[in-house]
């Protein structure tokens, strides 16, 4: 990593809580129709660290990114943000989201999508202009400023959310599964890009992912979730040393922490439950060989 | 509720549609009256009165066969004529013009020719030869004139967007009585105008109003010209009702239209009866001079072209339908004088 | 075939082709031609439905006194127009802000909405005169305002929900959100009522005239044409009025298309 | 992996700031507009009007008292704008000597008229449907047929209404037909645009089953129009009491708020309390009409949308 | 595999070519604004087949897809689907696709959702609402069938949309991406059902992803693709012995497709371009080692 000097090389997290949920839970709707997504939360992220949330579909990963980005309020518990209310962060801007849908606007180019926080927080228009450019750069979308976000295949439109979600520089990341749709090659070079960001600027990072190896060599700490309703199972020190190469994928302590998270995920209890005549022999043989 | 056979049934009636040229009022009291005293049924004859109104152009309908027979100021009923329609007129009811110019003593217009650089409301549309051609026996040039288009209230005329402005005698003017002036807080009253009459010696530009018309081709179908001296004869009984039983009939016709104004009906009811009554031919039957005036203002002021060709109308069917109600029946109403009726506001 | 990226550009070329222009073209030309051989061969007096001919001669006979009228009652549709239109939006931004407002406000413009124009033309007459266009104009405005007002609602309100976070989570102001999201969302909706309101704004005009206006005003021309039975000079004055409808219904399609070309690209695209 | 939540998640509450305000809210605002109009008008009145004065006795008291307004405006005399209470006098006020209070009539008028005018928007919102519908399936027949449908809504209801009079022979049905006529242009318009408002994977995804049209038609176009169809449908509705009205007069219809605006217009001036009375009576109708409307809207809506989860 | 007796071990693919596409080119819009998405593409799937296409992200894997499902028609070349032209093969409901995003009706149910190629197709209520229940359950949703797609996670979307595609039991199965929002666990079960379903009825597959391992796990054979303009880069053929189990992950064989597969993606030529600043080092080092 060219972009380390500033940075220790041990884990580079600060003491401060910068999201904070205590004694979280959500439930959607009422009466008999009601889903818990969350309950039970507790999670402490702190400054500089980069927290990779990982759980089996429908277990409450985006729910709890919503809560912390104060766009849903928890049914009980409280969320703190940069030790303020998740409200107040919110209205500081102190983070930029990337959702799990792209949430392009159709009138709207790629440049002036990307372009569209910063036009809100007042940016002027050169600059605009200046850092659309680049990010469309980095996310490898230069010849496509001027198209409509419906000429875009379904792993550019999720770039050009991500470049957006990045153009102002937050403070805090929260990133639902923003690589989903991209091949393993640009998922790479844009894992590269958001860990260089995030040593770079000192971002804290919350972000969603379904692919174990991805999480352990990005994050400081894996939180492991089971489902229904959606809860944290386990948290996963990720204490591979800084920075991460070919190398660290390499080493023995990484293999340990992915098949430690692996097995955290695969604990019964908490796993969504399945169709009950599948073979279970199997889906076991596939399952003890791990792929993602 | 009788048996079926027993009493008439309507299947043995002739059915015939009668189009008026406004809403349920006492404009047209006789024929309600016809058929409330039943004299059309009398007659062998079911008929349905059709309401008219601003959007109804009562002559279309007849011209297309919507109705039967139907009931329209000359001139116009004449300009359908000219236009291709084989209208004729088979019974002229009123005996003179029921339209006057009215406005505010302070104005001072009592002549024609006072009109002059004034605001003159006309309904137009037809409703403007009388007045065009005493303006022009007065010297002016009614193109030049400000004639202004005046809606069927006479607001124009309380608000002073008017001068002067059109009324017939028997509703525009009585509604200006049942209105209250601002400035007293009572109800105008006749002193407080000056009223033009076209029928005036004067004046002497009236022209014909409502007569009772019929497709020709209508006439001339089946049993259809025995039809009509049937529906004049009845409507003939109506009117000849109303003019002996003013009050029942304002009844009749109150009840046909569940809006309108007692007192301001009972007025209508008798203008109405004055302008029908007396005629000295008999009711219904044209008058030839007033005839020759009507056609005269007409083609001067280019509502018609050219005078109406032979058989605009007739007055056989009238006559027969006299002949018919025998000499017992006063058809003429010589002796007929109007009363007295007082206004109450709103016409209540 | 779908309708893809390349049907999209081509719409010059299509337009070269004709193939935008020439049915309608040549519809119009079939209609006129039936009517007027349907009128000549059936001999259709000319009181009821005169022949195109006739009324086109008329409309060149009586162009002076119809061009003034024309000029009048466009003033009155348009400025009844602007203003209905503008009262219209600006109550539905109103309205969609605030849901008190929404709730409140929708009733009364309702009510206003259903006033009928024949019962409230004679009273505009009266408020401002016979001869001013204010009657015309505060008629147009009420009949106008009412879909700009609906749509302007829907379309501000109608917002996708993960928009809506999105936004949010940019703490963007209410106007901000109003200016970035729901405007733009709002626009189809409101370049429909916008359509609706052209039609309705020279309905308003001229039957707004027949109770009371200027002698040369297309409304009061046609009531006296009629009155006197020469249909064949009130039809020209009918299809004057056509016209103008359809003069300003093509304008708003056009500015729609210019405004909204992202929109018309992907209605093309949903074209199956 | 791009799960784009397809775009027909419109949320029509989510949408709303701070969601439904509770009824009592929702009543007290109607109130306060009424209440803000109605002050309007009679302060209008009072700065420009007439001068008016009371003078009666009232539990024993003698009073006298009469307000001469300083300013004379045209728009704000009787004659423009009567006074409020002389309005809601005219509805208790018998409509004829010893008849029934005007309020009944009209109220009866009124019923008459709703009918009509719902026979003509459920005809006209057929037709102007199935125009849309036509519409969208062709290019060429919206093209050739768009611009005589917007003539047609351009020539002034009142010059055609006597023609369908006499070419329609029955009352009711040429007041239907009326009716319609002013009542389908909007759901026309609003259908150009909604029919094809789906998403376009929503399209494709009918596509790949091969689906009909009709099914299409069915299945994605009507469901995806619903927010357009409503909107225009409630401007019908407006519409459609008009129309039945004009309707009525053209076809002479002795009935209906028709005939009582005809009557009271003409006797403006002696009571014109009682065209105002008449007009409030059509946007009741109206109102009650719409309000019909958005009933069945939310029964459409239900479950389509993702309610408001915002913490505000 | 229980499922397996039916079908031989080796490559079960007959000779017909199912899907055929020969010197197929694409371009989206004219002028200088359009964009090439295909050129040159000839392809033949046999009957049987499972298929995967691989390839950066916008390099034209589902403009391929639709080009097969006769959702648009290329501008040169021609499309042939079951010895019929494209348009007749989508006439006669001879696949079943899942689209890159779910797709899904707002206004019908989780159940009515899936039951909608259903009810098009003519299949009575009682049949699809047993179909519905059946594939609720294989996609692990039994509890959610009277919900409202937006009550839903995404993956939970995504599995709606794959049982819906699988409803009607289609010929040909096109899917664009379908396991990308799942997680591991989940992916493999959504994996082993499809492969069940692919060789007991003998659906022929053609399949896009971006993982790798999954697409020589799964495939018969491994389409590679280039970007810009689309080209087939490389046909791998995955001659792996059925039925594929653990052992087959563990094979030496197995390893080297993946290689194979890796570097026929890695190869520069085709790639996109992406932002010249970066530093080469660091992501070809991650490159080097394969994780997905
Ligand atoms: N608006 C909502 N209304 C009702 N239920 C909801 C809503 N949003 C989410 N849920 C439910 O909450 C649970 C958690 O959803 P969430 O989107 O957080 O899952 P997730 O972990 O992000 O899953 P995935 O990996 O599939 O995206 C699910 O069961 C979902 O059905
Ligand atoms: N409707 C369209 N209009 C214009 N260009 C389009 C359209 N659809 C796709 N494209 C372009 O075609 C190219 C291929 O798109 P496609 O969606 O096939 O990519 P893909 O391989 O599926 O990518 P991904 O893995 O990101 O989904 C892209 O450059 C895209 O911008
Ligand atoms: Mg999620
Ligand atoms: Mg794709």
């Amino acid at each position: 990593m060219t972009a380390d000097a500033g940075r220790p090389a041990s884990e580079p997290t600060s003491d401060a809580a910068v999201v904070e949920l205590s004694g979280v839970a959500k439930t959607f709707g009422a009466g008999p129709d009601s889903t818990t997504a969350l309950t039970g939360i507790d999670l402490a992220v702190r400054s500089r660290e980069f927290v990779s949330l990982i759980g089996p579909s429908g277990c409450g990963k985006s729910t709890l990114l919503r809560l912390v980005a104060d766009l849903i309020a928890p049914t009980t518990g409280e969320v703190r943000v940069n030790g303020k209310t998740a409200r107040q962060a919110r209205l500081d801007r102190d983070y930029g989201m990337v959702f799990q849908a792209p949430v392009l606007m159709d009138w709207r180019t790629v440049a002036t999508n990307i372009e569209l926080p910063l036009e809100i927080m007042g940016y002027d228009k050169a600059e605009r202009k200046r850092r659309s450019a680049d990010l469309l750069r980095l996310v490898e979308l230069e010849g496509f400023a001027e198209r409509h976000p419906w000429q875009l295949s379904g792993g550019m439109q999720q770039r050009v959310a991500i470049a957006r979600a990045i153009a102002f520089d937050p403070k805090i990341l929260l990133m639902d599964e923003p690589f989903g749709a991209l091949d393993e090659m640009t998922r790479e070079r844009m894992n590269v890009e958001v860990m260089r960001i995030w040593q770079e600027t000192g971002t804290t990072v919350l972000f969603v992912t379904h692919s174990i190896p991805e999480a352990v060599f990005l994050s400081s700490r894996v939180v492991v979730m089971s489902a229904r309703p959606g809860r944290i199972s386990r948290v996963i020190d990720v204490d591979l040393p800084r920075p991460r190469t070919i190398e660290t994928r390499e080493s023995e302590a990484y293999f340990h922490l992915v098949t430690e998270v692996r097995e955290a995920l695969r604990q019964r209890e908490g796993q969504p439950v399945g169709p009950d005549d599948r073979d279970p022999t199997s889906t076991d043989r596939i399952r003890a060989e791990g792929y993602a | 509720s009788g048996g079926s056979g027993a009493s008439p049934s309507a299947a043995a009636l002739t059915p015939v549609k009668f189009q008026l040229q406004w809403v349920p009022q006492a404009q047209f009291a006789g024929y309600f009256a016809a058929l409330d005293q039943g004299y059309y049924k009398d007659a062998g004859l079911d008929v349905s009165l059709l309401s008219g109104g601003p959007q109804v152009n009562n002559v279309q309908v007849v011209s297309t066969g919507g109705a039967d027979i139907g009931t329209a100021w000359l001139p116009n009923m004449l300009q359908a004529r000219e236009g291709g329609a084989d209208l004729v007129s088979i019974a002229q009811m009123f005996q003179r013009s029921g339209t006057r110019m009215a406005g505010f003593k302070d104005k001072n217009i009592t002549t024609p020719a006072a009109m002059a650089g004034k605001k003159i409301g006309s309904w137009l549309g037809g409703n403007e030869p009388e007045l065009f051609a005493a303006l022009t026996k007065a010297g002016l040039d009614p193109t030049k004139e400000n004639v202004i288009k005046q809606n069927f209230d006479m607001s124009g005329l309380l608000k002073g967007d008017l001068d002067v402005a059109q009324a017939m005698i028997y509703n525009e003017y009585a509604q200006v009585l049942e209105a209250k002036n601002p400035a007293t807080g009572q109800l105008y009253q006749p002193s407080d105008l000056n009223l033009i009459d076209f029928n005036d010696p004067s004046v002497g530009t009236a022209m014909l109003q409502d007569q009772i018309f019929a497709k020709d081709s209508w006439l001339k179908q089946g049993n259809n010209a025995e039809t009509a001296q049937k529906f004049l004869e009845a409507s003939f009984k109506g009117w000849i009702y109303c003019r002996d039983n003013p009050q029942k009939c304002v009844d009749i016709v109150l009840k046909n239209g569940s809006q309108l104004g007692a007192s301001h009906q009972a007025w209508q009811m008798n203008e109405i009866n004055g302008l029908i009554w007396p005629s000295p031919n008999g009711v219904g039957i044209m008058d030839k001079t007033l005839w020759q005036q009507t056609i005269d203002i007409a083609t001067k002021y280019k509502v018609l072209k050219a005078a109406p060709t032979d058989g605009a109308y007739r007055t056989d069917l009238a006559q027969k339908a006299l002949d018919a109600l025998g000499s017992s029946v006063d058809t003429k109403g010589a002796n007929f004088a109007k009363q007295t009726i007082t206004l109450k506001e709103g016409g209540n | 075939m779908t309708a893809s990226a390349a049907d999209r550009s081509s719409a010059a070329s299509r337009w070269a082709a004709g193939a935008d222009w020439l049915p309608p073209a040549v519809l119009f030309v079939v209609v006129l031609l039936g009517w007027e051989v349907s009128l000549l061969v059936l001999g259709v007096q000319s009181f009821l439905l005169p022949r195109p001919t006739t009324i086109a001669s008329s409309l060149i006979d009586e162009w002076p006194t119809l061009a003034k009228g024309i000029v009048f009652t466009a003033t009155e549709a348009i400025g009844g127009l602007v203003v209905g239109v503008t009262i219209g939006t600006l109550t539905g931004i109103a309205a969609a802000r605030w849901a008190t407002a929404r709730e409140s406000l929708v009733p009364v413009a309702v009510a206003a909405s259903t006033i009928p124009i024949i019962a409230f033309a004679p009273i505009t007459i009266n408020w401002f005169g016979p001869e001013s266009v204010l009657p015309r104009i505060t008629i147009v405005a009420v009949m106008t305002f009412f879909p700009v007002l609906v749509n302007t609602i829907r379309g501000l309100t109608e917002v996708s929900p993960s928009s809506l976070e999105l936004m949010r989570s940019y703490a963007s102001t209410d106007t901000q959100t109003l200016r970035a999201l729901r405007i733009p969302n709002a626009l189809p909706y409101w370049f429909t009522a916008l359509r609706i309101a052209t039609t309705l704004s020279v309905i308003g005009a001229v039957v707004g005239e027949f109770f009371g206006g200027p002698l040369y005003s297309l409304g009061i021309y046609i009531t006296l044409e009629t009155g006197h039975s020469r249909y064949p000079t009130a039809w020209a004055a009918i299809v004057l009025a056509c016209m103008l409808g359809i003069v300003l219904y093509l304008l708003v399609v056009v500015v729609e298309r210019l405004a909204l070309p992202w929109l018309t690209a992907r209605e093309m695209a949903a074209e199956r | 992996m791009a799960v784009a939540v397809p775009s027909a998640v419109r949320a029509s509450t989510a949408g709303e700031p701070g969601g439904r305000p509770s009824r009592r809210r929702r009543a007290l605002g109607i109130g306060i507009v009424l209440l803000g109009v109605l002050v309007a008008w009679e302060l209008a009145k009072w700065l420009g009007g007439d001068p008016w004065r009371i003078h009666a006795t009232i539990g024993g008291v003698p009073i006298d008292y009469e307000h001469v307004p300083p300013l004379h405006w045209r728009i704000a005399d009787d004659l423009s704008l009567p006074h409020v209470w002389d309005v809601v006098r005219a509805f208790v006020d018998p409509a004829q000597r010893n008849g029934a209070p005007l309020g009944v009539v009209l109220f009866g008028q009124a019923m008459f008229t709703l009918r009509e005018a719902l026979t003509g928007f459920v005809l006209g919102a057929l037709l102007g449907l199935g125009l849309g519908i036509l519409f969208v399936h062709s290019r060429l027949a919206e093209r050739s047929l768009v611009p005589y449908v917007v003539a047609s809504q351009t020539v002034p209801i009142l010059a055609i209404a006597p023609l369908v009079a006499v070419a329609v022979k029955a009352d009711w049905l040429s007041v239907m037909f009326v009716t319609a006529y002013l009542t389908f242009f909007p759901v026309t318009i609003a259908s150009l645009r909604g029919l094809r408002a789906a998403d376009a994977r929503a399209f494709e995804l009918f596509r790949s089953y091969a689906a009909t049209r009709r099914t299409t038609l069915w299945r994605l176009r009507l469901p995806s129009s619903v927010p357009y169809l409503f909107s225009a449908l409630k401007v019908a509705a407006a519409a459609s009491v008009i129309g039945a009205i004009i309707g009525e007069q053209a076809a002479g219809v002795g009935a209906g708020l028709g005939s009582a605006i005809i009557t009271y217009n003409q006797y403006y001036i002696t009571a014109p309390e009682r065209l105002w009375a008449t007009i409030v009576m059509c946007t009741v109708v109206g109102l009650t009409f719409v309000g019909l409307i958005t009933l069945v809207e939310r029964l459409f809506m239900r479950g389509r949308y993702r309610p408001p989860e915002v913490a505000r």
